[in-house]
């Protein structure tokens, strides 16, 4: 088992590419830490959906940028920038939901404390 | 297996399998809530299941009956699942004004006789 | 074979026609049809129940035509033979009275009936461990869609019977992945050579064993069937306590007296019969001390299944072919005799307007012939001759009696037969209270009661055909 | 503990804190946000498993539509039924799981029958395993990846009883709205204008979807893929175009619907008929049509698969009953 | 088996009450005339049948009647010497009460219920009689509980449902007792048919104890029909029946099928070897001898009089366990022929007590001073059955004793001479204050509680009066002409001839 994983096949790739994948993949490792210190530390929604969802978003396309370098070939390459797109657009759209969503709920919260004052 | 570490991946996978089927057991006997009892048994499946396909990968090409076996599982534990749940919501909520014709005339317990 | 298959088409072919076009016809013709269809394959069930019976032994058929032990293999021996008999029957029955009594029943139930009629008759034929797995849950399913039949107030323990009942189908899973892991073989009849009794095929049979018990509501799992099968319409619950709850323990016998090896068997077998001879009591007692019809009717379920796990665990560990007769003679006894119990309960229940056993008084002036048919239906339970209930517990004592140390088990036999007495006359006693009457509404429905009245005479004849099932069971169900 | 096993352990670590989040978490919902999550991990691992099919299924029904439905019932039923949580026994039971599997482990690890039993004994003179004599006919199966090999060929009569499975929990759904009751407020809550984004990215995402699910389908012959991957796959498209009010009510009284609920298993059950009268036996397809009658079966499946799971996450009394 | 006349007889038997009871109960209440004509033709359909049984029989003729029920355990319907006499008694004595309670429930409600169940019971009753083995024995046994309860439930008060629980938990519990007696005898012998003599002697040392076992379960069974004492508990509350219920049942009916279960379990399934081999029959003598003392002095207790007459019959029907127990030929026709006479004296006894609770509304024994004057022919009846009781010349109950107290010395056992002595002290002792006060007491100042019938000719309805009277005139005739060969005196002697193999 621990040979057939989906272990990094070390194709003959140049030592530059090599290392730059690698670097990319440690950048995008330290863009999700600190989306999730974002989430943690942050004090009310909407800070923290801006930091998930800018930092994330960041982080994945240094991550697929990375695994690209490391397995160079034409399929993995589309298949990861596509999967980068939809992660992207999907990251937005819910973003905003979110936002809007949440800002209704507190403006009719302000309504009814003014009907009950 | 070439190398005999202390243990494979497949054993640690087989062992979380049941780990997660005992704890799901342990939730179903002492939660109250029907929807979390509903996600407990939905554990217990995905326990089940994690125990099959780690069963599935113990020869290099995964064991096709088996990943057929689970599939069937899932499809039955989803269909399932959505019927509970509904059925909980329906048991939990006054929706509609449903009039069961079996005890139209019981609804009044017994009659008192004259 | 096919004789046998196409009795389990054809109410699935129908069910799914009535789900199709069930909008378009009035009640009366969706339950005309689905009657013809059950009567229909009643008549293949007897045409396969006579061809096991020439051919000797049971009959052997691959799905799809791959080699043996690749395709699912469907078993027909005679054991499966008279069930599918038997499902087909009672199918009738209770098809009968749901479709003629003047209250009638809701437009659903036909096509699930059709649904559970095919579920049932696909476990009766398989005899391999997952596709069981399968057939029980499609059998859970369909219960707990005729059980949330009645209504609001039945959502409840319906939700609860589902949840449990999907909790032990994944029991069962469970021990089917840990045996196919150990032996490669999904087979019933491949697997029964090859089985050891070592660590793993324990833990499995022991996974499937508290799994198919919790489906079947033996002993001690079974708080959730009074609730669900007294909230049922009166139909339902017939069909439920008579047929639904032997599925997973034909499975328990299959996985007992086949699967598993003998030494294993021998060692569960007294923890069976024990845990059945306390069903009979405990069931017995919260039947004497239940408040309403239909929750003692359901308990007497729970204890009249003690009978069969009793008659089971004696089978393991004595391996008798009297037990084997004795335990599916109860299961056919009890069927007939429960939907009787259960139809003529909710014909009273509907007829006096009242759910509680109280309301009963005066019930043999006001209901006469529902209240003979609980009588007679009970007189079976009990084992009053000349009844089927009788027969088996006949067939049952006779090697108990032989030797003078298995004289306890007779014992636990005659503590059951006076427990299923007192709560039987419990309510009979009170049916004839003339001081305190409690009047019935304007006019009762006679031909429900009299369709509740069939089954019963049918469990009192059935003594006169004791010997012919006598015979046909003495193979063995090999 | 070689290297190796790292990402093993991260991922059962992980595994372990989110069911125990999604059984004892103190609110309901977190629990529910922790059960979704706790889908997609476990479609992790079946990928990490090798089990791309089931990693495709899982993440479609497991965290997508189980998600959905539960999202359903938090809003159907706001307050938690029993308050009872008494966190003592939580710690207990993580302590019980955790004894329990690891006294599992040891006995693995001592008598490893379990683990490299009769699987690829092919010498053995007991007849091969139900695998070996797999693997050995997908050849003449009709399709060429074992796992649809298995689902639809050699086990037909398992996927057949799979598809009434389906059929019995939505005719069992039915039974929630009676006829007598009138179609209750909430049902035709529509998505709030506002939020007009969310139609607009339906829009979008919708083609997808359903390309995607006829790409797996049409896939599922020679790699992993199939009938339930795709039919969950629609099912998605369906709840999201429902919601957002894009997809008007599927009346149940429309004869379509009703029919492309049933094709499903009742295409399959007259095959099966089908073979037994003119065949030589039940579900034993004649060796030429095999991969086309497969295929057709799929379709079928496919298409009843994803109308009873759009039905069964969010049908409503107009959809069911009317 | 061939479906000739001779088979289908016993059949018939049972058939001609079982269906006119089947068709009383579909009959309406307001129906009188209907009722009463099924009721009558089928009592004379039976009378006839019975009538030709017998000719057959004496001419040597078999009637056996087979049906397959079990495996190894045959439906058996066997028209033997014995039998024939208890469904001749049954017969007759159903004749009488039948006319008895047509009268006695002239209006009162459910009387197409009561006769249904009359009818079902007598059919019992002959269907145990004619029983060729212990199965349909047991069949017919269970089945005459089932049939029994709603009589001694009919009137429905809170008492009569008491009474029928009671009754209910001692029958149901005899019943799974001598079921379990029955299924150990058939493990260890199967069940053929009863055989004069028994068809256990060879077994009898080999399987000794599981035998013994056997028979004290079977005794249990029997001996709550047959109220052995500590199983005699249900008999006096069922008093709370109607009086045509307490006659034909608990005199008769019932009763008797306990004593006749014994009767054929020591005869004809262990035989009098086996049993005197495995020393059973010592118990039973002795358990027979407690209760006739033991009821005899609890009779003495009671005011009520059907309380009386109950604990009475409890003692009487130990005279025939006690007989039979004895084992000697003698000591067995008195106990035969004490099965027919007992039933005739008592169903005297029990028509009289109906009549004066249902015309003058008497049920404690003080209110009888002077019910000589207002009712002669009913107190008439009355001594004649109560002296018969106690033994008095030439009324039939002399006999019984006198063979009982002859057989009983043929087998040296002379303790029983005093327990009979005793009795007989005992049944003078609480019957001659009846007897004095009906004639020798002035009648009651004021007048009985109501005074029905006071305007006809005869002192009650006729319907009331005349069976009673039969039956008195039959237990004289049967004493008087006991030694004929038509007598059950004779029919007795025929049987145990047979039975003995002399």
């Amino acid at each position: 088992m621990s040979d057939a994983g989906i272990a990094l096949s070390t194709v003959a790739v140049s030592t530059v590419a090599f290392y730059t994948g690698w670097l990319c993949l440690l950048a995008a490792s330290a863009f999700f830490v600190t989306a999730a210190l974002g989430l943690l530390r942050f004090p009310d929604l909407y800070s923290r959906l801006h930091a998930v969802t800018k930092t994330d978003t960041l982080g994945l396309g240094l991550l697929a940028l990375g695994l690209t370098l490391l397995d160079p070939s034409w399929r993995t390459a589309l298949i990861l920038l596509l999967v980068w797109l939809l992660v992207m657009a999907s990251g937005a759209v819910n973003c905003q939901l979110l936002a809007r969503y949440n800002l209704e709920q507190d403006e009719q919260d302000e309504e009814d404390d003014q009907h009950v004052r | 297996m070439t190398d005999t570490p202390l243990m494979t991946a497949i054993e640690l996978y087989l062992t979380l399998g049941v780990a997660v089927f005992l704890l799901s057991l342990h939730g179903l006997m002492t939660l109250h809530d029907p929807i979390r009892r509903l996600i407990a048994v939905n554990l217990m499946g995905a326990g089940t299941f994690l125990v099959m396909v780690s069963l599935a990968r113990r020869s290099e090409v995964p064991d096709p009956v088996l990943h057929a076996l689970v599939v069937t599982g899932l499809v039955v534990a989803i269909s399932a699942t959505a019927f509970a749940l509904r059925l909980i919501i329906a048991a939990h909520t006054e929706g509609g004004k449903q009039r069961d014709r079996e005890d139209r005339n019981t609804e009044g317990g017994g009659k008192q006789p004259p | 074979m096919n004789f046998a298959l196409l009795s389990l088409a054809i109410p699935l072919f129908s069910g799914l026609l009535l789900l199709l076009c069930g909008r378009a016809l009035r009640t009366r013709i969706t339950g005309f049809i689905a009657i013809a269809s059950t009567l229909i394959s009643l008549v293949c069930a007897w045409f396969a129940l006579q061809e096991v019976a020439a051919a000797g032994t049971s009959l052997l058929l691959n799905l799809g035509g791959w080699e043996t032990g690749l395709a699912i293999r469907m078993r027909l021996s005679s054991l499966s033979a008279l069930l599918l008999l038997f499902t087909a029957l009672m199918h009738l029955l209770i098809g009968l009275y749901a479709g003629l009594n003047r209250a009638g029943i809701n437009r659903d139930f036909w096509a699930l009936s059709c649904f559970l009629h095919g579920s049932l008759a696909a476990l009766w034929l398989s005899a391999d461990l997952f596709n069981l797995y399968i057939t029980l849950e499609l059998l859970g399913l369909t219960a707990v869609a005729m059980v949330a039949l009645s209504g609001k107030k039945a959502y409840r323990p319906a939700a609860h019977y589902l949840i449990l009942s999907l909790a032990a189908s994944l029991f069962y899973l469970l021990g089917v992945a840990l045996l196919y892991g150990r032996y490669g073989e999904l087979d019933v009849l491949l697997l029964a050579p090859r089985t050891e009794a070592d660590v793993t095929t324990r833990l499995a049979l022991l996974l499937m064993t508290t799994g198919l018990m919790l489906k079947s509501a033996l002993w001690p799992l079974h708080l959730w069937l009074p609730p669900a099968h007294a909230s049922a319409p009166t139909a339902v619950s017939a069909l439920l306590s008579g047929l639904v709850v032997k599925g997973p323990l034909y499975i328990l016998w299959v996985l007992w007296s086949e699967v598993a090896p003998p030494a294993l068997a021998q060692q569960i077998g007294p923890v069976l019969a024990i845990a059945g001879m306390i069903a009979l009591t405990a069931g017995g007692l919260s039947a004497m001390r239940s408040p309403s019809i239909k929750t003692l009717v359901a308990y007497s379920t729970v204890a009249q299944l003690g009978y069969a796990l009793m008659a089971l665990g004696l089978l393991l560990t004595w391996q008798l072919p009297q037990m084997h007769i004795a335990l599916w003679l109860f299961v056919i006894a009890h069927g007939l005799a429960k939907a009787s119990l259960f139809l003529a309960a909710g014909e009273m229940q509907s007829s006096l307007g009242t759910r509680r056993v109280a309301g009963l008084r005066g019930a043999t002036q006001t209901v006469p012939v529902a209240m003979f048919a609980f009588a007679v239906a009970g007189g079976s339970l009990i084992g009053l001759p000349p009844s089927g209930g009788f027969l088996a517990k006949w067939v049952l004592l006779e090697p108990l009696l032989s030797q003078p140390q298995n004289w306890p088990w007779a014992l636990g036999v005659l503590l059951g037969t006076l427990v299923s007495a007192a709560y039987i006359f419990r309510v009979v006693a009170l049916s004839f209270d003339r001081a305190r009457i409690n009047p019935p509404d304007i006019n009762p429905d006679r031909v429900g009661h009299w369709l509740a009245l069939l089954p019963a005479l049918m469990v009192w004849g059935m003594a006169l055909s004791g010997e012919w099932l006598i015979q046909l069971l003495a193979g063995g169900g090999v | 503990m070689s290297a190796e096993l790292l990402p093993d352990m991260t991922l059962t670590l992980l595994l372990l804190i989110m069911a125990w989040g999604a059984l004892y978490a103190p609110q309901r919902s977190d629990a529910m946000a922790l059960f979704i999550a706790f889908g997609v991990v476990v479609a992790l691992i079946w990928a990490r498993l090798d089990a791309p099919d089931l990693a495709l299924a899982e993440a479609a029904i497991g965290a997508g539509l189980t998600g959905v439905l539960l999202m359903h019932a938090a809003r159907a039923l706001p307050d938690e039924l029993h308050r009872s949580n008494r966190t003592a026994t939580y710690w207990g039971a993580l302590a019980f799981a955790v004894v329990a599997s690891l006294m599992f482990l040891a006995h693995l690890l001592t008598d490893d029958s379990l683990l490299n039993a009769g699987l690829l004994d092919t010498d053995s003179d007991v007849t091969p395993s139900l695998r070996v004599l797999a693997d050995a006919n997908v050849a003449d199966s009709g399709v060429s990846h074992p796992v649809t090999a298995v689902l639809l060929n050699f086990r037909a009569w398992d996927t057949l009883l799979e598809l009434l499975v389906l059929l019995f929990a939505l005719s069992g759904l039915r039974q929630l709205f009676p006829r007598e009751s009138a179609p209750d407020d909430h049902a035709t809550s529509r998505w709030p204008e506002s939020l007009a984004l969310m139609s607009a990215w339906a829009r979008v995402l919708a083609p997808l979807l359903v390309v995607t699910g006829g790409y797996l389908l049409w896939r599922g012959s020679s790699a992993p893929g199939g009938a339930f991957q795709a039919g969950s796959l629609l099912a998605a498209a369906a709840v999201m175009l429902r919601l957002t009010g894009l997809l008007p009510a599927l009346r149940w009284s429309s004869v379509w619907l009703r029919l492309s609920v049933v094709a499903g298993a009742l295409f399959f059950l007259s095959v099966a008929a089908a073979t037994a009268i003119w065949g030589d036996g039940w579900l034993t397809y004649p060796a030429a049509a095999s991969g086309l009658l497969i295929v057709s079966i799929e379709i079928f499946a496919t298409l009843s698969i994803a109308i009873t799971l759009s039905l069964l996450v969010i049908g409503e009394w107009e959809d069911l009953r009317s | 088996m061939t479906l000739s006349w001779t088979t289908l007889l016993p059949v018939l038997i049972i058939l001609s009450s079982l269906i006119p009871g089947l068709l009383i109960f579909a009959t309406p209440e307001a129906a009188a005339r209907r009722r009463i004509t099924l009721n009558l033709t089928g009592v004379s359909l039976k009378l006839l049948l019975v009538g030709l049984m017998l000719a057959g029989v004496s001419q040597g003729l078999e009637f056996r009647f087979e049906l397959t029920f079990l495996p190894g355990a045959q439906l058996v319907l066997q028209g033997d010497a014995l039998a024939l006499q208890f469904v001749a008694l049954s017969s007759v004595l159903w004749l009488m009460t039948t006319i008895y309670a047509i009268a006695y429930l002239e209006n009162s409600p459910l009387r197409s219920r009561f006769f249904g169940y009359f009818s079902l019971c007598v059919s019992t009753t002959v269907g145990l009689a004619l029983a060729g083995n212990m199965i349909t024995f047991l069949l017919f046994y269970e089945l005459l509980t089932l049939a029994t309860f709603p009589l001694v439930v009919h009137r429905g008060t809170p008492e009569a449902l008491r009474a029928g629980r009671v009754y209910l938990a001692y029958t149901l519990g005899g019943g799974a007792l001598l079921l379990m007696g029955i299924a150990l005898l058939h493990s260890i012998a199967g069940t053929p048919d009863f055989v004069p003599g028994g068809y256990l002697t060879a077994l009898a040392d080999e399987h000794a104890f599981s035998l013994r076992i056997a028979f004290g379960l079977m005794i249990l069974g029997l001996g709550v029909k047959a109220a052995l004492v500590p199983l005699h508990g249900w008999l006096p509350q069922a008093m709370v029946a109607p009086a045509p219920v307490s006659a034909l049942l608990h005199a008769v009916a019932v009763v008797k099928a306990g004593a006749f279960g014994i009767i054929r379990v020591v005869y004809d399934v262990y035989g009098i070897e086996a049993t005197t081999l495995l020393s059973l029959t010592q118990p039973l003598m002795w358990l027979a001898a407690i209760t006739i003392i033991f009821a005899s002095i609890r009779a003495l207790q009671q005011q009520d009089i059907k309380k009386r007459l109950a604990y009475s019959t409890v003692s009487q029907v130990s005279y025939i366990t006690l007989g039979v127990s004895l084992v000697g030929p003698i000591a067995a026709v008195g106990a035969i022929v004490h099965l027919v006479h007992q039933g005739l004296m008592k169903v005297t006894l029990f028509f009289c007590a109906g009549n004066f609770a249902e015309t003058l509304g008497i049920h404690k024994i003080q209110e009888m001073d002077g019910l000589g004057q207002r009712m002669p022919w009913s107190m008439a009846a009355f001594t004649v059955g109560a002296l018969g009781m106690i033994g008095v010349p030439p009324i039939a109950g002399f006999i019984s004793k006198w063979y009982l107290i002859t057989g009983a010395l043929e087998v040296n056992q002379q303790w029983v001479l005093l327990v009979l002595g005793g009795s007989a002290l005992l049944n003078a002792a609480y019957f001659l204050p009846l007897i004095y006060r009906g004639w020798f007491r002035a009648p009651p100042a004021g007048g009985w509680h109501d005074n029905n019938f006071a305007d006809q000719r005869l002192e009650t309805h006729w319907m009331l009066l005349l069976p009673p009277l039969i039956t008195a005139l039959l237990s004289i005739l049967v004493g008087v002409f006991a030694g004929t060969i038509f007598s059950p005196l004779g029919w007795s002697q025929f049987i145990v001839n047979r039975e003995f193999g002399l």
